[in-house]
């Protein structure tokens, strides 16, 4: 059976976000064969009542998002739709760079941003994990539930995303030096 | 007025970009040296009304005025000679507005699309294999009566009490003060030996000089107010209890990040 | 989009066999257009991961049945797996607390538990049941399975129960009236 069948049994299985390194040593298959069969898993999923999510190395399976009214129907929780407007600029940092520690996040928005970072990991709307690439130091990540909310399978569906953050990234380069004196 | 008031209050939380490119974008004005030293006195004068905002929130609103000093006194007096860093500053603050202008517009997508689409997780549920549906309890070893409790008392200990207020700001809110002292100075000195440069086009050297003096009254403002708040750092704990923070957040209605994001 | 598409999501989302019955009421459409729908959405999930299983009325998703012997490896490796510090932290809240809710939890360890939770769920650790005094909420409360297995017949038994139980409580009490001032 095809490798993209049975990634499909297995994020079914688990029904939660599973990491392609966790793939790797299930199937017991390269790295190169796992991505690729994901880009077929995605494709074979297009246009069905299931969604494949793709986060920082994690993959997921959820309802599409066309379908938002019938789920919410089924679903007794109330969801919690409201953001601050400290919530909205720091997640919309977090989500366009695709990480960021709390210091660039302070560095951006010019304030102290800890008890809003806080809010927003209390509702799993981000994650704090250690940067891979300076594990002295926490990146926040968005999260599969931000992705959830905002109705897209990876950051790249954010409006704008590609500009954004280009010149995001272009802007931020000449500010590293000064943030990480801030650290 | 009171329409005033309260958009002192609810530009106040969002920080000195937010109130910045609040004052800038009002007068349709994009982000440069030019548009920033119009719109200085606005910032300091909300800044004035700024007065029960913690320390360290005022220190950040201090921070940016520090630099829209600079760029007013330079359009005020061509004249005066800034140093590389004090240039520096300048082009940052202009490159970190713009990139908070970005995220600030990006924001309000952010916000337009939350919970519009939605994608849901499965249920919790207990999947099986083909076939297969079990009823299980399985434990570990780790579960104990003293383990729980050891646990949950860590789990408790672990909520944030305490904020620590980071001594950097505390330092720079000092050398702002001693900045915003030399620049007094710079300014009077200038006003005094450099009377030929105020001969600008339709405007009298009067008015020039009604500016400037009102400037410096400005700057003594400031001035007083990072005396306040440094005082108030100096003299007080530099822990916050968490409480605290709470009671802050309920007075201000816009301060609402904490309790409601 | 399609009614079949519609159908697959709900399975997908309830995780548990569903009757046509109801899918004719969530779907408000006839019983004939349901049998057509399934058909061929059992068509569409011919030769994938997941396979539709029918059984007297009822339809449920499962893995498909190929893949047997991967998911339930994957299921002895789940479930032989030491609890995670996560796990057990959230486990000794739920015993203070004598029931807690996931937003409850979430507060007082300062992020997303909801992971952690369907691991405590699947080990029947902990049960997930409707708050008696809100029903628009979910209470985790623990099992009686883990009462015996720690050797008490009630929460009451634990070290310190009323010292550490009212902190609890009362940490969840701030979340409480946090909650409130966003109403």
């Amino acid at each position: 059976m095809e490798l993209e069948k049975k990634i499909e049994a297995i994020l079914f299985f688990k029904g939660e976000p599973v990491s392609i390194k966790k793939l790797e040593e299930i199937l017991k298959v390269p790295n190169e064969e796992i991505v690729e069969a994901i880009h077929l898993l995605n494709n074979n999923l297009t246009n069905r009542g299931i969604a494949l999510l793709q986060n920082d190395n994690h993959i997921t399976l959820g309802t599409s998002p066309e379908l938002t009214n019938l789920i919410e129907d089924l679903q007794k929780e109330e969801l919690n739709r409201d953001l601050s407007k400290a919530s909205l600029e720091t997640l919309s940092i977090i989500l366009y760079k695709n990480g960021a520690s709390r210091a660039e996040i302070d560095y951006i928005r010019g304030v102290n941003s800890s008890f809003t970072l806080r809010a927003l990991s209390v509702r799993g709307l981000v994650e704090k994990t250690i940067d891979e690439k300076d594990n002295r130091r926490y990146v926040y990540k968005p999260s599969f539930d931000t992705l959830s909310f905002m109705g897209i399978k990876s950051v790249e569906e954010l409006p704008d995303y590609e500009e954004v953050s280009n010149s995001v990234n272009a802007a931020a380069k000449s500010f590293e030096e000064e943030i990480k004196k801030q650290e | 007025m009171e329409n005033n008031l309260f958009q002192i209050k609810t530009v106040g939380f969002e920080g000195p970009f937010g109130l910045l490119l609040g004052l800038v974008e009002k007068r349709k004005l994009f982000i440069n040296d030019v548009s920033l030293s119009a719109v200085t006195e606005d910032y300091l004068s909300y800044m004035n009304k700024l007065g029960d905002l913690r320390p360290a929130e005022v220190s950040s609103f201090i921070l940016v005025a520090s630099t829209l000093l600079l760029i007013k006194s330079k359009s005020l007096l061509p004249n005066l000679d800034l140093t590389n860093k004090e240039e520096g500053d300048i082009r940052n603050l202009e490159d970190r507005l713009r990139l908070y202008e970005i995220f600030s517009k990006q924001s309000l997508l952010v916000k337009s699309n939350f919970g519009k689409r939605i994608i849901f997780a499965p249920l919790e549920r207990k999947v099986q294999a083909w076939g297969h549906t079990t009823l299980v309890f399985l434990p570990d070893d780790q579960i104990t009566k003293d383990s729980m409790m050891t646990f949950a008392r860590n789990a408790l200990g672990a909520m944030p009490k305490k904020l620590y207020l980071q001594e950097v700001e505390v330092r720079q809110v000092i050398s702002i003060e001693e900045m915003i002292d030399k620049l007094t100075d710079r300014i009077k000195n200038s006003l005094k030996m450099n009377f030929t440069h105020f001969s600008g086009k339709g405007v009298t050297r009067e008015e020039k000089i009604v500016v400037i003096v009102g400037f410096l009254a400005m700057l003594e403002l400031v001035r007083q107010g990072i005396v306040d708040a440094t005082q108030e750092i100096d003299s007080g704990d530099i822990f916050i209890e968490r409480q605290e923070i709470i009671e802050i957040v309920d007075e201000l209605p816009a301060m609402t990040n904490a309790s409601n994001i």
